[in-house]
């Protein structure tokens, strides 16, 4: 069995995967199995098209600061970060701060 | 502070009507509490400039504007409120200008200078309430930390390229601040802004708008501690335009200025011995 | 027409180069584009004076604005581009006025008259594109079916208090249109206008907004025949701000206008067989 | 059993009920049996707060000239209108056409 989950970045933080906003992504595990952990780890082997844009996403084992992680347009901090546990249908939205003005 | 404006002329009667009878607005007490503000403006740019339009066209009864840069050429395909012939005048000055002809009911203050650790407490201590349309880390983390500190409520906005993000900061001391969603700073190589990575006019126009209706309802009293819900706001320009509300964390414990134990405080900040150039990874304060 | 636009002036470059670095946008080719292009806005109300500022920052070669209403202090809360001293003064030559000071670059048209059966093709017919930025059905059905007929992509945007609609219609021909989405026109009871209605300011400024980056990606090629897909685009500015785009239906073979058998022609309208204002429910012509 | 769904009123249509813009319906019916004709006679019935605001939904047996209507945030003409069988988490949102400008 696989968990089926889509994948979004946005605030230019598509530049990490070719300019592809949304991905429709299988996560190899059964359901109840796979954390954010395995689900970020999934999107670095198979999303990010150029191994030197990984440094982009992730900094110190997880995903770098300035990038917001929502899990189904709520934050992450209010799900338990990456120790949520995905589910076929779950919706995560990765988006760069913006500091411009 | 002076008494309470408790009317409106007939001139203002005429001139409000149309948003005084908006049901969500609240009528006259909402548009007293407009004439009673006073709100500061960070950064006359690309998000000031329509948000400077649309509060002072609603009637706010003064609005401070701080900014040290002067009009390029290069800023009026998106900093709409100053003109070809403003070229090289202060961004503050000219968006006066402009202002006090649009709404005489207005009542501009203009500091033509850098928001620094000096200065802030001073400048934003006048204030209710703050608009954050700043072009860099270094700058949002002091506006955030100063207002904190000040017990101000935040409406912050930004944006680059066709993408923007919006959201309501300390909002009355009881919602979470800039810090609580960005605890560490983000690397230096990071941050763009717009005169570097570029934008549409429009795109960042639509989030400095989207500034203008939160801040009225902050001050019209849409908001209470009861119904307000953290919050960051996404708005994307392409592939099609959306504006998307994200469910935020609260205020943190844990927050550097606002949790339980603050490690920053007035007297650090006042003293420089917490430099934001250095925190956000530069030795001096980047341009607005 | 002219000889085809093929070089930006230096000022120029300065002037529009943070948009052209924006990747959507399409750099020099689509500059030259905007600088070719003929718009026609019609209205210059809380839709229109946004998206004239912004389109007009951002170097569109010609600009005609009908627009027969004068200001009138009441508007001034939404319709930023006029001013205190303009009250009185045509909309369309009051914005014309603004728009010559912010950017030179920029031929405006002005037309002080109300778009009717009569001078409505003759108008349209020198534009590329329309902006429907107007505030009762009558005269958007009368734009849409003039554009389609003369095969003119529309911009069009509307609002009411704190909410707003937003579209592309006749695509290049191609997309449906007003009527293929309302093929019958609302009663008359539940047309309310922002007049009556109450609107707020930057809530309809985000639309009129909204509407300046539609018209990029349209003059700019940003949207094509393969990938447009029919729209309509939802904003509410309470409780919290969003901006929703629905995927809305195709072209529509039994269409009035744009349809197989298409029952409005040029002809029946230029002849005033049909009447607008009895179509939706008047005798006469409301006000724009 | 039931069908459980989300109606929604958007572009001010919510003065039909209350000013309350999210409804979550309960429709009674089993699924695969009700389409969007039921669920509008059930919105007619339980949602719409005063009867003589029945006119401003309802025409001529359907919804009005001037609302649209839209199944998962797609124009319900593309889901077969009148005729959709409506589903267990189906978002149906019906907003007013605005003409103000
Ligand atoms: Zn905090
Ligand atoms: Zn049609």
């Amino acid at each position: 069995m696989t968990i089926k989950v889509k994948v979004e970045f946005l605030g230019g933080l598509d530049v990490i995967s070719n300019s592809i906003r949304e991905h429709k992504c299988v996560v190899p595990y059964e359901e109840g199995e796979a954390t954010m952990k395995e689900l970020i780890d999934h999107i670095t082997k198979t999303i990010i098209s150029d191994p030197k844009d990984i440094p982009v996403f992730i900094e110190d084992g997880t995903v770098r600061p300035g990038i917001l992680v929502l899990i189904n347009d709520t934050d992450w901090e209010l799900e338990g970060m990456e120790e949520y546990v995905i589910e076929s249908g779950d919706v995560f939205t990765f988006t760069s701060t913006l500091h411009g003005g | 502070p002076s008494s309470p404006t408790t009317t409106l002329s007939l001139d203002e009667y005429k001139r409000y009507g149309r948003q005084m009878i908006v049901p969500q607005f609240g009528s006259l007490p909402s548009q007293l509490r407009l004439k009673q503000a006073k709100i500061l403006v960070v950064g006359a740019g690309g998000l000031g400039c329509p948000a400077l339009l649309y509060l002072s066209a609603a009637g706010i009864g003064t609005i401070g504007i701080v900014d040290d840069d002067v009009v390029d050429i290069s800023n009026l395909h998106r900093q709409v409120l100053h003109t070809s012939e403003n070229v090289g005048m202060y961004k503050c000055e000219s968006a006066k200008l402009y202002i006090s002809r649009l709404n005489y009911h207005v009542n501009v203050e203009t500091y033509p200078v850098r928001l620094t650790n000096d200065n802030a407490f001073s400048i934003v201590s006048k204030y209710d309430l703050v608009l954050d349309c700043t072009d860099h880390p270094a700058i949002r983390y002091l506006i955030n930390d100063v207002c904190v500190i000040l017990s101000k409520t935040i409406v912050s906005g930004s944006g680059l390229k066709s993408d923007g993000q919006l959201s309501v900061l300390n909002f009355q001391t009881y919602g979470p601040c800039y810090r609580c969603f960005y605890p560490q700073p983000p690397s230096p190589d990071s941050v763009t802004s717009c005169s570097d990575g570029g934008v549409i006019g429009p795109a960042i126009g639509l989030v400095g708008t989207s500034m203008a209706v939160e801040t009225i309802k902050v001050l019209t009293g849409y908001y209470t501690r009861e119904n307000f819900k953290p919050f960051l706001s996404v708005y994307s320009g392409y592939p099609f335009q959306q504006f998307r509300m994200f469910k935020m964390r609260g205020k943190q414990k844990s927050c550097e200025v606002c949790g339980e134990k603050p490690s920053v405080t007035r007297d650090k900040i006042e003293s420089n011995e917490l430099n934001y150039g250095v925190f956000c990874g530069r030795v001096t304060f980047p341009p607005l």
